[in-house]
């Protein structure tokens, strides 16, 4: 095989997609890896300035100390590096599975997400989220469903009953918290007509007045709530509430496999933050800028233009993380049994309320507008 | 329209008294259902004479359609002829005076709305009996009288007696009824209309041959029938019922069973008498039986003691003649005498009820006796009734009956006997009659002293319809004068003559008829009647004789002298009894071994068995189950694979 | 090529995880393998232009269905010793030995008999020229098959309230006598 | 008005259903019966819709309704009425809300599910008594079981698990061998005309070889009898009537065996003639059995109840025979028995059904059915007396009662066909009086010598309000029958006429009501 | 070429699977989940049926069998802590009510 031949290969439309989907996931999976350090430090920084006190702010390369920025690298670096422990009695495969389990969905989610508008290499037009499918909607609440197992697995094999515990009030809550989420969702799918996440955005063009939070209120305020549950994070951290269950499901993890679930954990936050984003919030859309301006202010270069776009839609999503942060030192804990009648009975009738009234609006819009 | 109002009037009676009315006093109701009835008589008698100054000819009046299934119909048509008018008259007049006296026999009960709106009710249901056009609407009526009269029996109904004696007459009744209803079934099969007068027309036309099965239908036609008569009107084997009805109120007795409901299978049998004619061994079966009957009836009368049984027995004795006119071809005669006795039953029953309410209701004749001077009236009236019925010259009942036994003995060969039956139950018939006047109203009194006390004679409301009905059964007779006897005045024979249009011979066999009755002597027929004036005189004497004073030594002597005649005569046959352990316990045990036995036994036990045996197989199978899921599951994938092998191999 | 390539890996791994979810002594494997099972068979849908099937099948069944086995397992947290065994005994063995063979005959009929058509007839292409996987889906449910789904949302609603109602707490707490008698037995 | 003529059969028989979901609905218990009421009138005044526009004038089949099913089978939607179903389909919406009157003073937490269940089997009834498609009729007739089996056997006496277990069983046997026979026919009809088909009106067409007819009537008959029920297939009616509460006794009386009579004459008899000609002398032969063995059981029944229900064998044993009184040397059958099989019927549903509800009078207020604790009560209930009486009288078939009219007819023309079984059934009226008297005389005369029966209240409003149409309707029906064979005749004697050949057509629907004079019926056409 | 005998046969496999584990395994559970199995055996015939025959009722069924499994699974889990509640146990060798 010869070089031309190689190129030609290399230059086929087959081979185009692959490339450009190893690009795309590398990416992805690069960019992922970087949200945990960035957010351990936000999370020590932020209630720092919370509560009037300093954070870490040591860690640097000799002078410059860049607001502490590299205690995450340094605490990446122990935990990687860390001893690994075993618990006897644990199930040893599955103990292993779990973690990478975690990861696994995560990872698969946030490749299912529309990081900027389709652009044209090569004569083929490549989309920016990796996993490119008309159901990509459904594909990102199966894999987020899929998460609960990781959680699950962990605490069930760990053979500790603070673990047992700790995963099965994760995965009664995920369950019970997916399904306002999924109801919280689907009124968007109606709103806009279609599945496909870029054609999402796409329709909510770059007003934020036909944003989907403009469009669907209720709907965000549900999706914003369920966030939480989904990730487990405060104040519905009770899977893994220090006070209570020691750590929850990863009390019995440590080094690397820890680093998993810290990992899948950001990630997990980051996915559904660039969802909120992507769903409610124009995606990479920039505000009051159309596409087609943008393409020109960008001298007619799409890749360019996406990356603005990209640019945005990490910024809109940095403002969930950053909510979310922001929660955690704010509100207290759920109880359990409040955790329960709050996602069965009030989350769950005031979405399928909604899902009705707004298939009522829409068909009614869609008659009127019709004739 | 009058004609309707006739009918009307008792039934809104009825419905006033009995549904809308049930507060008011009983002078109100009593004032109500009398009126009902005055009312109708009025309409009655106006139409009766609308009717005669018509000419006298038939009427059919056609009123609505009843029930029309497939080809049988039955409308409620009525026949307004002679005979019904007449009837009409009967049950009307009777009824009102009746319904007067009850008023006074009454008026002691506190809700006598049930009373008068059950008679109104039954004076409704006779007119229906009598005016019905076909055999069905008649058939209402037949069953309609037998319910009033079962109410009215059991009227008192707290004593279960009245209650028991009630329903017995119902049952009899209906037995009678079953007889009744076959008439009808086999009328319809054999000539296809149940109305009096088609039928009537399709016998008598010259034209209709009759066939040999339609001929012997008549046959079997008017044996059924007689049945029902039997029923209705009390004949040999089912007068049992009319005895024990004197359980009711005595008003009703005279109503119902004396004058009008008794006599209804007379009415009958003379309205069908085109059918009768047919039917020689029919008449010779209705002859024979109401022969016996009147015979076999009057013998029990004679050694009751209880008035009203007395008199009841009489009824029966009576009807028998008439079923004997009937029988022997003399319906107007049979008529005649229904009608006379109508008048003097009704008289007697009423001047026995006066009796009765004298007597703080006791019945027994034993304590009675010398009531002459205590009531005045009622004595010379029931006199007068009590002459009648026994055929004294010169009053109704000797008319009457007499014509019947005339007309027996020239019937033909064949109807002697039953003649001499009859006359044998006329010399009882005296001597129970004269027995009861005398034990009543003669001799010493031998109630208690308290009872003594209070005799009086009864108010003018009650006397009052009494004279009424003995001027009646002084005067009826004379309507019918036998032709032997010259009454300046008088036509003879005019009540025989005035029925000629209903009584109708049919041709096959009329030639029969007519040569029967040219062939006697007049001679004859004065011998006949001095035979039976001379009966009645001789046993009224001996009556008179043996209880001028209460129970005389000759009474006593007579009775000891035959005590097993006077033993079964006491107990009437004992046919009561015969009844009872023959027929009615037979049949209750083999229902309680039918229900016990058969039903909760073979029956149900076969069905219960049937589950058990499966309840049985099941659990000798289950010992294979072994409730392990998985040899469930085994058992089944492997038959499923052996099926889709089967299939697919 | 590559199809084949595709399903041949998958469902080298669907067999593999069959065998696995029924021969594995511990219920939770178990369920792990059924979820791998039904992850790659989404997979294999997806690889027939089922999208939207595809998706549902992890939605539903490895999100909720296999979480919710996952959850009893757990909360019921058996005794090993009570953990299941495989007991096999003569008739049991005639019957495993009967069933396979039935299903190697029909497996065999399957493989060495003629193929009864080809795929390709549903081409991504003809799908999305009609709307795409989920659009066509929608509207075959809709249109033709309104009643059965909404007869499916009642059995649903059937099926939650039954759920409830079996698993509540109020019912006797412990065993009766006759249940213990019988257990006895058993 | 074209819709409501052309749906108003299916508008009569889910109305109770609606009414019965509307039920469970409901939120306290008055709401229930109100809502209940509300529904049985309203349905009622359907079914009058059908009786005013009924045209008396045709044989055949009126308010059709014709959908597809399942069109693979064959099976479809069929409803119909003609002369033979009218009356019962009234006599049906009559009786439930007169029974649901009867039923208001109870007030216990189940109460609401009875009522539903009620209006459910009323349902089940209509819906059996329209159907003309063999699969639509069996899933009605099957339907039916359900509600009463749960009426026994919830609100029933001590005995009832017994009684409703035997009850739906034995029904249910019979009911199998119906369906066998049922798909017999069905292809049998298709080998002959090449059409899988469950519509009657085609079936009456098929034409079965003798033998197989005989079977397949035999099938039918059995389950017919058992429902009627006939001697000797009648054991489970007296432990039903029994255990059964007074509302489903009078319902089961009223209603429920009246349809073994009529799939008799629907079913067994026209689509299998030459077996009915053949079988008619045994069916009459049991007919006859069961109304003598039925009178003199209930003569020595010592429960009120119970003499109640072996007299409803014996009368029932009047329609049965009724039915197939085969005259003309098997040509024909007597349109004055089927006349009065049919109109027997529906007086035995009104004074049977009255009977039971008397007694259930008497038992809500004594808790005892015994005949000996009873005696006098005249005295005290007079109005209850009345009625009774009235109930009796019809029972026994007395002229100017319905019962009279029914009873003639049917002895009529059995007798016309038979002299002898009609003249040994006529002795059945005799026998009537005897044990009907002997239960009014028990209950209402005599001394009132029991203490308890001294403190009785006589009829409360409500229960004048269910108890006086009854009353009045058995005097209407015995005084002006034509009111009612009039509409019947032409079916009747289509059947009667034509049983060897029988055929029915579906008419068009029609606009005016033939209450109606004619020159109206003229313009309305 | 993917012809559809290569489902079918992958689709009897899982059925086989399924039915040894419906037959052989002692815990309620898995019995549960080998029913999971072989549905989800049958749903890989409808999908491959559906694209074989061009027509998307089979995926419609899959829809509905999915529907019915989740109910299946949720009534058959209740029950099964139903009974752990009251027998203490989900191994059917202990569950025998229907012993003759």
């Amino acid at each position: 095989m010869g070089l031309t031949d190689l190129v030609a290969l290399l230059s086929s439309d087959a081979a185009i997609q692959i490339i450009a989907s190893i690009v795309k996931i590398l990416i992805i999976v690069v960019l992922c890896l970087q949200i945990p350090p960035v957010m351990v430090w936000a999370e020590r920084r932020a209630p720092a300035m919370m509560q009037r006190r300093k954070g870490p702010n040591r860690v640097g390369i000799g002078k410059f100390r860049l607001y502490g920025l590299l205690q995450s690298a340094a605490d990446a670096v122990k935990l990687i590096f860390k001893e690994e422990v075993v618990p006897t009695g644990a199930n040893k495969v599955v103990y292993h599975i779990a973690p990478i389990f975690s990861v696994f969905t995560a990872f698969l989610v946030a490749c299912a997400i529309p990081y900027g508008n389709d652009i044209t290499v090569f004569g083929q037009q490549i989309s920016l989220s990796p996993i490119r499918l008309d159901v990509g909607f459904l594909f990102i609440l199966a894999m987020s469903s899929l998460a609960v197992y990781g959680v699950t697995l962990a605490g069930w094999a760990s053979n500790n009953k603070y673990s047992l515990l700790g995963s099965l009030r994760a995965s009664a809550q995920m369950i019970s918290y997916e399904i306002p989420l999924g109801m919280s969702l689907i009124p968007l799918v109606i709103i806009f007509g279609t599945l496909d996440l870029n054609k999402m955005v796409i329709a909510q063009s770059a007003f934020p007045w036909s944003w989907g939070v403009v469009r669907a209120p209720i709907s965000f305020f549900l999706f914003f709530i369920c966030m939480f549950a989904e990730t487990n994070r405060s104040p519905f951290d009770l899977a893994e509430g220090e006070s209570e269950l020691v750590a929850g499901f990863h009390t019995e993890y440590n080094s690397a496999k820890f680093a998993a679930f810290f990992l899948s954990e950001y990630v997990a936050m980051f996915v559904l933050s660039a969802l909120a984003a992507t769903v409610f919030f124009g995606g990479w859309q920039v505000p009051f800028v159309p596409y087609d301006l943008l393409l020109k202010i960008a001298f007619g270069l799409d890749w360019l233009a996406a990356l603005v776009g990209f640019l945005f839609l990490l910024l809109k999503a940095g403002f969930f993380m950053w909510v979310y942060v922001w929660v955690r030192w704010t509100l207290p804990r759920f109880r359990y049994d409040q955790l329960m009648a709050l996602g069965w009975k009030f989350m769950l009738p005031i979405g399928l309320f909604n899902l009705l009234i707004t298939a009522l609006v829409v068909a009614i819009f869609d008659t009127v507008t019709r004739h | 329209m009058l004609f309707w109002l006739i009918l009307f009037f008792p039934l809104l009676g009825a419905f006033l008294n009995g549904l809308v009315l049930r507060k008011v006093s009983p002078t109100v109701s009593h004032i109500l259902g009398t009126s009902a009835l005055i009312a109708a008589f009025v309409c009655a008698l106006l139409t009766y004479l609308q009717f005669l100054a018509g000419g006298g000819q038939a009427q059919v009046i056609t009123g609505m359609e009843w029930i029309e299934a497939g080809t049988f119909k039955a409308p409620f048509n009525f026949i307004l002829d002679r005979l019904s008018g007449l009837m009409l008259l009967i049950i009307t007049g009777i009824g009102s005076l009746i319904h007067i006296y009850a008023g006074g026999y009454m008026h002691e009960e506190k809700a006598t709305y049930r009373f008068f709106s059950y008679l109104n009710l039954f004076v409704f249901m006779m007119l229906l009996l009598v005016l019905g056009d076909n055999l069905l609407v008649m058939f209402i009526g037949w069953e309609g009288v037998g319910l009033c009269s079962y109410l009215l029996i059991g009227y008192w109904y707290e004593d279960d007696k009245n209650a028991a004696a009630g329903m017995k007459a119902f049952l009899v009744n209906r037995i009678g009824d079953i007889g009744f209803l076959l008439g009808i079934f086999l009328t319809f099969k054999y000539f296809h209309t149940v109305s009096f007068s088609e039928l009537k027309q399709m016998i008598l036309s010259a034209g209709a041959q009759l066939n040999g099965e339609q001929i012997e239908a008549i046959g079997w036609i008017t044996l059924a029938l007689f049945v029902g008569a039997c029923g209705k009107s009390a004949q040999m084997p089912l007068y049992v019922w009319l005895p024990d009805a004197m359980a009711g109120p005595t008003p009703v007795s005279a109503l119902i069973h004396a004058a009008t409901m008794v006599t209804a299978g007379i009415y009958m049998m003379t309205r069908l008498n085109f059918l009768f004619y047919l039917a020689p061994t029919t008449q010779m079966i209705v002859a024979s039986v109401g022969a016996v009957t009147a015979l076999f009836a009057a013998t029990i009368a004679l050694v009751q003691y209880d008035i009203k049984k007395v008199l009841a027995y009489s009824t029966v004795s009576q009807l028998g003649y008439m079923v004997l006119g009937c029988g022997v071809g003399a319906y107007s005669a049979g008529v005649f005498h229904l009608f006379t006795h109508a008048c003097f039953k009704a008289l007697l029953f009423l001047g026995a009820g006066s009796v009765i309410v004298a007597m703080h209701h006791k019945q027994d004749m034993r304590e009675m006796g010398g009531l002459r001077k205590y009531m005045p009236v009622t004595h010379l009236v029931m006199l007068i009734g009590v002459l009648a019925i026994i055929g004294f010259p010169g009053l109704s009942g000797f008319f009457s009956k007499d014509e019947i036994l005339w007309r027996a003995w020239t019937g033909g060969d064949q109807y002697h006997i039953q003649w001499g039956l009859g006359a044998l139950a006329a010399v009882c018939t005296s001597f129970y009659m004269v027995r009861l006047l005398m034990l009543t109203f003669y001799g010493k009194n031998r109630s208690d002293h308290h009872t003594q006390e209070h005799l009086h004679e009864t108010s003018v409301v009650m006397w009052g319809p009494l004279v009424v009905l003995a001027i009646l059964s002084a005067a009826v007779g004379y309507l019918n004068v036998p032709h032997i006897i010259h009454i300046p005045g008088l036509t003879n024979l005019l009540f025989e003559h005035y029925l000629d249009p209903v009584i109708s011979i049919p041709p096959q066999v009329a030639e029969h008829w007519h040569h029967l009755h040219a062939e006697y002597p007049q001679s004859l027929e004065w011998a006949i009647m001095a035979v039976s004036v001379a009966g009645m005189a001789i046993s009224s004497l001996l009556a008179i004789s043996m209880y001028s004073n209460g129970f005389g030594r000759i009474a006593n002597s007579l009775g000891s002298a035959f005590k097993g005649a006077h033993r079964v005569l006491t107990n009437k046959y004992y046919v009561d009894e015969f009844y009872d352990s023959y027929i009615v316990t037979p049949l209750r045990d083999m229902s309680q071994f039918l229900w016990k036995v058969v039903d909760v036994l073979i029956i149900d036990g076969i069905v219960n068995g049937v589950g058990q045996a499966f309840m049985l197989i099941g659990g000798l199978s289950s010992f294979r189950m072994s409730g392990s899921l998985h040899r469930h599951g085994m058992v089944m994938v492997v038959g499923i694979i052996c099926m889709l092998t089967v299939l697919f191999f | 090529m590559s199809q084949e390539l595709l399903f041949y890996s998958f469902a080298g791994l669907i067999a593999l995880c069959s065998v696995m979810v029924v021969t594995s002594r511990n219920p939770v494997i178990s369920a792990i393998f059924l979820v791998g099972d039904l992850f790659l068979l989404a997979g294999l849908y997806a690889s027939m232009e089922a999208h939207f099937i595809a998706a549902i099948q992890i939605l539903v069944y490895a999100g909720a269905i296999v979480v919710l086995f996952m959850f009893v397992i757990m909360l019921l947290n058996l005794d090993p010793d009570q953990r299941s065994q495989v007991q096999i005994a003569a008739p049991e063995v005639g019957v495993l030995a009967l069933t396979v063979i039935a299903f190697a005959v029909v497996g065999g009929m399957l493989v060495f008999g003629q193929p009864t058509g080809v795929s390709g007839e549903m081409t991504a292409e003809a799908i999305n020229s009609a709307g795409g996987n989920t659009f066509t889906v929608g509207m075959v449910l809709y249109t033709k098959y309104l009643w059965p789904f909404e007869l499916a949302s009642m059995l649903i609603m059937l099926a939650i309230i039954a759920s409830i109602v079996i698993a509540k707490k109020d019912r006797p707490k412990s065993a009766t006598e006759g249940d213990k008698r019988r257990l006895a037995h058993g | 008005m074209d819709f409501l003529n052309s749906h108003i059969l299916s508008i009569t028989t889910f109305l109770p259903l609606l009414t019965a979901l509307a039920v469970l609905l409901s939120p306290s218990l008055g709401t229930a019966r109100w809502v209940s009421l509300g529904g049985a009138l309203v349905t009622f005044l359907a079914s009058l819709h059908i009786w005013f526009y009924f045209d008396s004038q045709t044989p055949g089949l009126q308010f059709t309704e014709i959908h597809d099913w399942i069109p693979t089978f064959g099976i479809r939607y069929i409803m119909g009425v003609d002369g033979l179903n009218l009356l019962l389909i009234v006599l049906t919406t009559f009786l439930t809300p007169l029974i649901l009157l009867s039923v208001w003073n109870i007030d216990d937490k189940k109460q609401k599910a009875f009522l539903a269940l009620f209006m459910t089997l009323e349902c089940g009834m209509l819906g059996s008594l329209v159907a003309f498609d063999l699969v639509f009729f069996y899933v009605f007739w099957e339907a039916m079981l359900i509600p009463m089996y749960f009426i026994i056997g919830i609100w029933g006496g001590k005995n009832r698990v017994y009684a409703t277990t035997k009850f739906i069983i034995y029904t249910f046997f019979g009911s199998l061998l119906m369906l066998a026979a049922m798909i017999v026919l069905y292809v049998l009809h298709f080998q002959q005309s090449g059409v899988y088909t469950t519509n009657l009106l085609d079936l009456y067409g098929t034409t079965a070889p003798y033998n197989t007819q005989l079977w397949l009537f035999a099938a039918f008959a059995l389950a017919f009898a058992i429902k009627v029920p006939m001697f000797p297939f009648h054991t489970w009616l007296p432990d039903a009537h029994t255990e059964a509460p007074t509302s489903g006794s009078v319902i089961l009386a009223g209603v429920l065996l009246k349809l073994g009579t009529y799939g008799l004459l629907r079913f067994a008899i026209p689509l299998f003639p030459q077996a009915t000609a053949t079988f008619a002398p045994l069916i009459v032969a049991l007919g006859v059995i069961g109304i003598i063995y039925g009178a003199l059981n209930a003569w020595m029944q010592k429960d009120a109840k119970k003499m109640v229900a072996y007299s409803s064998v014996s009368h029932l044993g009047f329609v049965v025979i009724g039915s197939i009184a085969v005259v003309s040397g098997g040509a024909a059958l007597s349109a004055e028995a089927l006349t009065g099989a049919v109109y027997q019927q529906i007086n035995h549903g009104i004074s049977t059904g009255s009977l039971f509800f008397l007694v259930g009078v008497i038992y809500d207020r004594r808790h005892t059915r015994l005949l000996a604790d009873f005696g006098g009560l005249a005295k005290v209930m007079p109005w209850f007396a009345i009625m009774l009486i009235v109930a009796t009288l019809s029972s026994v078939g007395l002229p100017g009662t319905g019962g009279f009219v029914g009873e003639f007819l049917i002895l009529l023309g059995t007798f016309m066909s038979n002299p002898l079984a009609g003249a040994t059934a006529a002795l059945g009226v005799l026998l009537g009086a005897v044990y009907m008297l002997t239960l009014c005389r028990k209950i209402l005369f005599g001394p009132l010598d029991n203490e308890e029966n001294k403190k009785l209240k006589d009829l409360t409003p409500r229960e004048f309000a269910y108890l006086t149409p009854l009353a009045v309707l058995a005097v209407v029906m015995g005084v002006f029958p034509n009111l009612f064979l009039d509409k019947v005749k032409p079916s009747i004697e289509n059947l009667a006429n034509n049983f060897r050949n029988y055929r029915i057509v579906a008419e068009a629907p029609i606009a005016t009501p033939y209450l109606l004079g004619e020159e109206h019926k003229e313009m309305g056409r | 070429m993917v012809s559809i005998n290569h489902y079918l046969v992958l689709a009897t496999f899982m059925f086989l699977c399924g039915t040894l584990g419906v037959l052989f395994r002692r815990n309620l559970l898995l019995v549960l989940m080998s029913i999971e199995l072989m549905l989800n055996s049958v749903n890989l015939v409808f999908v491959s049926g559906s694209r074989l025959l061009g027509n998307l009722d089979g995926q419609v069924m899959v829809f509905f069998i999915i529907t019915v499994a989740a109910c299946e699974a949720g009534v058959g889990l209740a029950m099964v802590i139903a009974l752990f509640r009251r027998y203490g146990t989900v191994d059917t060798n202990f569950l025998r009510i229907l012993r003759g």
